[in-house]
């Protein structure tokens, strides 16, 4: 496998429109990923897959990852594709795309037609993250009740009540379960009094 | 006009227009309570008579949000809980979790503890194998003889772990940067003794069960599995190697001392039933010789690198993906840790029996309701991973 | 039904000394048994065979299901139920007690009369096998001379039964058993039932008690066994075979398939329904085995079975003997292979089992024409065989081939 | 009216065995429980070890997993009750014929265990259908198992015919059948069923004065 | 032939030879008949924790947890609930009031027998715990959980004397250390820790209160107690040698009952911790650093290690065990902007 400088050289080559970055992992890791942007993933990865120096034939993981707005960097919600070449038994190229993180803007082009691997693990990400795949062919719930409404996985999600019983309640539980006046040691609750004092 | 069932539409037995009686499908819904799929597991079959029209796969009765409770841990808080992922291969789940870590934060681990790692991976193989077979031939209607035969293989390699690290089947063994507790020589006796024991059970399970004509005729050319199919759909580990796919991560990434020992890889060329079970027949035969090779040439030495630190342990803000040759295929951890380093940012488990479920109507449309119930065991898939 | 005749007053005789000291109704009772009315007599001789099959039958099938759970048990190298009596002894007295008194449910879509009327049908039948089963030298329930044609017609009728019960049920899995349960038994019992025209063609009667007295003699009783005749040994397979798929035995259990559809017919049987159909379906296939035993094997000829008092109880013996011998085996495949597909099992029907059987008649004829012994063995012994092997290759499914698989290089 | 220990042994002596008729039901259905096969996670598979040829269950005379609940009395929730898994739990509990028993195996199915905190997981099945015989661990070993079956067996076996001691399944208008939960947009309505799921309400901590007096 | 052929034979023959066989072969019959024989559980096998204490006779004061809550806070279900025992002046004492364990919970992961510096907490191998009751019957409070270290011996030989043996070495070096009154030694930074916090007698010159030979201590308990009275009679005098240059007023005796400090509370992280004590003066930030359990594990409380590292008589900064490396760092940056160091 080459530097991933040469990969991107490639790559920007073969797509030209494509505005492609490198992101690169801890420094251990040696895992460097291409950011492409969400109108030319597609012909990226179509690129990688059918490019005789690369036939990447074997999409092994994808991933939705949710990255809260910080006082830098406007919040965003990330999929990363891991490919492998199963002919070439090469090692990982990892793609990256990047959705905002509002429900109703967050699409992103899905990879099922090129990988037939990323069917569930898009669906996954739909389920728990609500990111839409535009061109999956069967866009449903997998892991959640089809009934279920909010995207469980996100990070400012909160989960409904359920703390009527907590012998051993800690901070956030212990928060919710004085809040839902659930059954708990009379100690902990004053310990929860005696810190929101002072 | 017969009445109908609660929500089937009513049966008619008008003649159809060229003349054949029209028949009406009868949508099954094999159930997440079902006495073959292998825990909580749901496919909604049409049946047309006895044969399968459409089968939808259906999750997430087992989905245990291992993910998300791994985001407020401490990265080592999750290594139990990767036990409870694959509830067959608690040693295998702990060393992928552990390589993916020690990958991103660059631990070395010393000789003896890869050793160990490999010693305990080639056992959890072959209790994985033996079990699945085991648990295939209950789909066939063996009314468990095999079954109860690969557990009581099953046993003597539990004791085994319970010796070493303390729980039959949650072992929570491996930490960053080697093992929890190192192995003593009464261990490796024993490990030896099985070692010296399976093939005797191997050919005797191959004389109950391999030129079986009920088997053959049950499982040859049934849920056929083309080998371009199975690289795209990111099919991984016994299923794909019975289809012809010669990729073996312990061959490909080499990770561990896998370098080091030296096994062949199996390969069948149909892709059916029958090559996914004497495919994990060869790999067990396999296993055995790695294991041999390790006990015979594991040095001394520390069993963990004494500078990982075991509580406040932090990894440098970043991203990372390690993965491992598990029993069922690949199993990954995509990790992902911010600038407090303390606790994973994003935990993504990238499980075998999960994605190899995606070509299961591939496999069964056209096949009838007794095929359906012996491909999904023959796919090997455990519920506690496929819905994390 | 004679002799019963003549045992009939000697036990009322004993009966009345037996009673004869109780104080105050002592004597009119004793007076009446010593000198019996005729009608008196004709019910006792009606009740003796009644009670017989009614008490020694279940009884066998209760202690089946012990045996069979004691041998599973041991061939999967574990203990079966020893917990309960001694060794597991009162295990299925308490597995009955639980089953009555257990809530009886029908469901609520259920055709309510077909559904409790499924397990009576299905325990009838099987209990009127047992009047034609010569169980002793002349100790036969019913003596008909007309015994495996009633045999076979009354087996029939079990299936109506198992089919109610699946219609009933309006359970999608139920369906499909009952679906299953017809096609398995309508397709065995044609060469079931053509194996048997073999035997009855050698024995010259319909009827199971001349069967049975056709294989007496020889040394010990035992070498005219229609079994060891070359056209005897292929009809005892062919029965055998016909008999596991008729009382879905594995590994024709497609019916139940455990593992597939659930529990097939009887998923929505719960408590003593479930156990009359339990009740029904065992006795069925020990009802088979005792029609296996009287045509194959030799009823209850054996050494020293005779017709005396003693002879008849060592005949009685043999009898026994042999069908536990037969339980066992089907206990011991059901340990060991795995069930058969319902297309494949529909095939191996008509494809091999019916040629065979006709193929098997054609033999007897032969055995019977042709006088000098060693010859007609010849003759018969290659007739079958050829015809074994062409039909196996035809028949043998392209499919089964042996393979060889290759290592990464 | 129970008849007393003295007049029993007595005629016990005189070799006339009275069983009335509480002990005769008690004892089948002690002696030939037939448990569900109904297996949701790991320790599912400790209850099929349990039943495999080390600690064999066979000789309790339960290893008869009947795969339908119309043939079973027994329910081993074995494993991770889900919020969508647990109408389908309840369902079946419901089919299962009356004279019906319950045992939460692991600590996943009584309090939702490791995975307490996730938010598709029930705390607990006792939420929604009465539990005979908790069994603590993840997973419990096998002998436990074997050990909560004989527990079970002991409840079984003092279950009284008498008037007030009667157990549910005698007066008509007890629940036999329990309220399934619905599938709501953010959780499982009603949350619990409360006729079950009764907390107490006053929680005590124990301290050191307890170890100090015993 | 369709059916009938070789292999079926072949697996009737295995069938019949485990069934013949389980009557003559010890290895075709595996059944451990449960309750009457028992499978000979291995040495290290795990089922629920306990807490374990030295001597019968009061198992109250010899018992060995300290109430750092290192496992409850390191426990992945957070099972673990633990209240530190104060007296009626709110001086913590060095045990738990209330130490309950949920094992309907509890995942049998023994994660916190790992991280416990004191050996306090060890894993039992009884499993026979199954209840009718849910609510109180599997919520185990003290008296269910304290077991002798005998008890541990007998389920648990060859760890249990490696413990006993790595815990009378460290008592021997911290006598040796403790008796020429010299500098105070560090105890090895490795994570296994000494039980008995060491008598670090403080710069300030308090007599050493001297403990009658005749006193029925062992020489273990002795060692702590004369720690326990120094750390005492140091608070009684020291407040005066306390005074921060900065002026503000001198936080009331060190031992005071826990002072309005926000940070004290050992669930908040050490940023929140230190952004808490911003403006305070630098004692006040050292005490923000410590990991806050009041553990005695540094000889002091927290508020005693922090005032005697701000006057240079610690000099020691990494005797806070459950802080460890991230508490030292930290100090030595505050010491170094206070240009101290």
């Amino acid at each position: 496998m080459e530097a991933i400088e040469k990969i991107k050289e490639i790559a920007a080559q073969a797509v030209p429109a494509a505005k492609i970055e490198i992101i690169n992992s801890t420094p251990a890791a040696q895992q460097p990923a291409l950011l492409v942007d969400r109108e030319h993933i597609y012909a990226v990865g179509k690129f990688f897959k059918e490019d005789p120096r690369f036939q990447m034939d074997f999409c092994s993981c994808v991933t939705a990852v949710d990255y809260l707005p910080k006082a830098d960097k406007s919040g965003c919600i990330e999929v990363v594709y891991h490919l492998y070449s199963v002919a070439q038994k090469q090692g990982p190229i990892v793609l990256k795309v990047r959705a905002p993180r509002e429900l109703d803007q967050c699409r992103v082009p899905s990879l099922t037609p090129l990988w037939r691997a990323c069917e569930f693990q898009e669906r996954e990400a739909y389920d728990l993250y609500g990111v839409k795949f535009d061109g999956h062919p069967d866009l449903r719930r997998i892991l959640m009740w089809d009934e279920f409404v909010d995207h469980p996985m996100r990070k400012d999600y909160v989960p409904p009540p359920d703390y009527e019983w907590e012998p051993t309640p800690h901070d956030d539980t212990l928060q919710r379960a004085v809040e839902e006046g659930g059954i708990m040691p009379p100690t902990a609750r004053e310990e929860l009094e005696k810190a929101k004092k002072k | 006009m017969i009445q109908p069932l609660t929500d089937a539409k009513p049966y008619t037995l008008t003649p159809g227009s060229n003349g054949v009686i029209e028949t009406q499908t009868l949508e099954v819904s094999i159930g997440p309570q079902h006495p073959s799929t292998h825990g909580v597991f749901r496919m909604d079959c049409v049946l047309d008579g006895e044969s399968v029209v459409a089968l939808k796969p259906v999750m997430g009765y087992l989905h245990r949000n291992h993910e998300q409770l791994a985001e407020r841990m401490a990265w080592l808080g999750s290594m139990p809980y990767t036990d409870r992922l694959d509830y067959f291969n608690s040693m295998t789940n702990n060393w992928a979790y552990a390589l993916a870590v020690e990958k991103l934060a660059g631990i070395k681990v010393p000789d003896r503890a890869e050793y160990i790692r490999v010693i305990m991976a080639e056992l959890t193989r072959l209790l994985n194998h033996s079990c699945v077979i085991g648990f295939m031939l209950q789909d066939l209607g063996a009314w468990g003889t095999p079954l109860l035969y690969a557990f009581r293989e099953r046993e003597r390699i539990l004791d085994l772990y319970e010796a070493v690290s303390g729980s039959r089947m949650m072992c929570n063994y491996m930490r960053f940067g080697g093992v929890r507790v190192n192995l003593t020589d009464e261990n490796l006796a024993t490990a030896k003794d099985i070692a010296t024991r399976f093939p005797r059970f191997l050919d005797e399970f191959e004389k109950l069960l391999t030129n079986n004509e009920v088997l053959l005729a049950r499982t040859q050319r049934v849920g056929v599995l083309p080998k371009e199919l199975a690289i795209n759909a990111g099919i991984s580990g016994p299923m794909a190697r019975a289809s012809g796919v010669d990729y073996d991560l312990r061959k490909v990434d080499k990770y561990g001392v896998y370098g080091r020992l030296e096994f062949r890889v199996p390969l069948g060329d149909i892709g059916d039933v029958y090559d996914r079970y004497y495919i994990r027949v060869l790999e067990m035969r396999e296993s055995i010789k790695i294991l041999q090779q390790a006990l015979r040439d594991i040095p001394q030495g520390p069993h963990i690198a004494p500078e990982v630190k075991l509580r406040n342990f932090k990894i440098p803000p970043g991203d990372g993906y390690g993965r491992i040759e598990g029993p069922k295929g690949e199993l990954g951890f995509y990790l992902v840790s911010d600038e407090g380093g303390k606790q994973p940012y994003r935990y993504h488990v990238r499980p075998p029996s999960f994605i190899n479920l995606t070509i299961l109507e591939d496999m069964c449309v056209g096949h009838k309701v007794a095929d359906v119930v012996v491909i999904l065991g023959s796919v090997d898939i455990v519920l506690g991973e496929v819905d994390r | 039904m004679d002799q019963v005749y003549k045992v009939a007053p000697q036990l009322l005789k004993f009966l009345s000394y037996l009673l004869g000291w109780l104080p105050w109704i002592g004597k009119p009772v004793a007076g009446f048994l010593s000198n019996p009315p005729a009608w008196f007599l004709l019910a006792v001789a009606i009740a003796i065979p009644i009670l017989f099959v009614v008490s020694v039958f279940p009884g066998i099938f209760a202690y089946t299901t012990l045996v069979e759970r004691k041998a599973l048990g041991r061939i999967q190298n574990r203990i079966g139920p020893n917990r309960v009596g001694r060794w597991g002894l009162l295990q299925p007295i308490a597995d009955g007690v639980k089953l009555l008194t257990k809530e009886d449910i029908v469901p609520r879509s259920a055709d309510k009369f077909v559904h409790f009327l499924a397990p009576v049908i299905a325990v009838i039948p099987s209990v009127l096998l047992f009047s034609v089963v010569p169980v002793g030298a002349g100790l036969v329930p019913v003596d008909l001379n007309i015994g495996i044609l009633f045999a076979f017609a009354i087996s029939t009728a079990s299936v109506l039964a198992l089919f109610m019960g699946g219609w009933a049920s309006r359970n999608k899995f139920s369906l499909l058993g009952a679906m299953r349960a017809v096609a398995q038994v309508v397709s065995y019992e044609v060469p079931m039932v053509l194996a048997a025209v073999a035997v009855v063609m050698a024995a010259g009667s319909l009827s199971t008690l001349a069967i049975a007295k056709a294989q007496g003699g020889g040394i010990l009783n035992v070498t005219h066994w229609f079994v060891f005749r070359p056209w005897g040994f292929v009809g005892f397979i062919l029965f055998t075979i016909g008999a596991m798929a008729e009382s879905a035995r594995t590994p024709f259990d497609i019916p139940e398939a455990e593992s597939e559809i659930i529990a097939g017919y009887h998923t929505e049987y719960s408590g003593f329904k479930f156990a009359l159909f339990q009740l029904g379906e065992y006795l069925a296939s020990i009802a088979m085995a005792g029609i296996t035993v009287t045509m194959f094997l030799g009823g209850y000829n054996g050494p020293g079975s005779g017709p005396g008092i003693l002879g008849g109880l060592i005949s009685m013996f043999w009898f026994f003997a042999k069908l536990g011998g037969m339980i066992v085996l089907t206990i011991w495949i059901r340990g060991t292979w795995p069930r058969v597909r319902v297309d494949q099992l529909m095939s191996f029907a008509w494809k091999v089992l019916l040629p065979m059987s006709i193929v098997n008649i054609v033999a007897v004829g032969m055995w019977h024409y042709i006088a000098i012994r060693p010859i007609a063995w010849v003759v018969t012994t290659l007739w079958l065989v050829l015809w074994f092997i062409t039909l196996s290759k035809l028949a043998a499914s392209e499919n089964i081939e042996k393979r060889e698989y290759r290592y990464a290089s | 009216m129970a008849i007393d220990e003295g007049l029993k042994s007595e005629l016990q002596k005189q070799g006339i065995f009275v069983l009335p008729f509480e002990q005769l039901y008690n004892w089948g259905r002690k002696s030939s429980i037939w448990p569900l096969q109904f297996g949701l996670a790991c320790c599912a598979i400790e209850m099929i070890a349990s039943a495999a040829s080390r600690y064999d269950l066979a000789r309790f005379g339960a290893e008869v997993f009947r795969a339908t609940p119309r043939q079973a009395d027994l329910m081993i929730v074995a494993g991770t009750v889900t919020k969508k898994m647990a109408p389908q739990v309840v369902r079946l509990y419901n089919q299962m014929p009356e004279p019906k028993y319950c045992i939460a195996m692991g600590a996943c199915a009584i309090s939702g265990g490791p995975f307490k905190d996730g938010y598709n997981v029930l705390k607990g099945i006792d939420r929604y259908i009465p539990v005979d015989v908790h069994i603590p661990g993840c997973p419990p070993r096998p002998e436990a198992l074997i050990h909560a079956i004989m527990t079970l067996q002991r409840k079984i076996a003092n279950q009284h015919l008498e008037k007030g001691q009667r157990p549910r399944w005698y007066d008509k208008n007890a629940a036999s059948e329990y309220a399934i939960p619905a599938f709501g947009e953010h959780d499982l309505q009603p949350t619990a069923n409360r006729e079950v799921w009764q907390p107490p309400r006053d929680y005590r901590d124990v301290t050191l004065e307890d170890v100090k007096k015993p | 032939m369709g059916f009938i052929g070789k292999g079926l034979f072949e697996g009737m023959v295995v069938t019949a030879r485990n069934f013949v066989g389980s009557y003559f072969d010890k290895e075709r019959l595996v059944t451990v008949q449960y309750p009457e024989e028992r499978v000979q559980v291995p040495e290290n096998s795990r089922t629920f924790p306990f807490l374990v204490f030295d001597k019968d006779s009061d198992p109250v004061a010899s018992m060995r947890c300290v109430a750092c809550k290192i496992c409850e806070v390191e426990c992945p279900p957070q099972c673990i609930y633990i209240v530190m025992d104060r007296d009626e002046k709110g001086k913590p004492q060095q045990r738990p009031k209330v130490f309950d364990i949920d094992i309907s919970v509890c995942m049998q992961c023994q994660i916190c027998v790992e991280v416990c510096p004191f050996d306090a907490i060890k894993m039992d191998n009884n499993y026979e715990k199954s209840q009718y009751g849910r609510f109180d019957e599997l919520v185990e409070h003290l008296p269910e959980l304290l077991k002798s270290n005998e008890f541990y011996n007998k389920i648990k030989p060859t760890e249990a004397t490696a413990v006993d043996a790595k815990l009378k070495a460290d008592a021997e070096k911290k006598a040796k250390k403790a008796a020429p009154a010299a500098k105070p030694a560090a105890t090895a930074a490795k994570p296994a820790a000494p039980a008995a916090p060491k008598p670090a007698p403080v710069a300030a010159p308090t007599a050493k209160i001297a403990i009658p030979d005749d006193a029925p201590f062992t020489p273990e308990q002795r060692q702590w107690l004369s720690g326990y009275l120094s750390t005492v009679a140091a608070s009684g005098v020291a407040p005066a040698a306390a005074a921060p240059v900065a002026g503000t007023p001198a936080a009331p005796a060190t031992e005071a009952p826990a002072g309005n400090w926000p940070w004290h509370d050992p669930g908040l992280g050490m940023q929140r911790r230190l952004d808490l004590a911003k403006e305070t003066p630098i004692a006040d930030k050292l005490m923000a650093a410590m990991a806050q359990t009041d553990c005695h594990a540094c000889g002091y409380d927290c508020r005693g290690y922090a005032d005697a590292i701000a006057t240079g008589a610690e000099t020691d900064l990494s005797l806070c065990l459950p802080g460890e490396a991230e508490t030292a760092n930290m100090l030595k940056k505050l010491m170094q902007e206070a240009g101290k160091l």
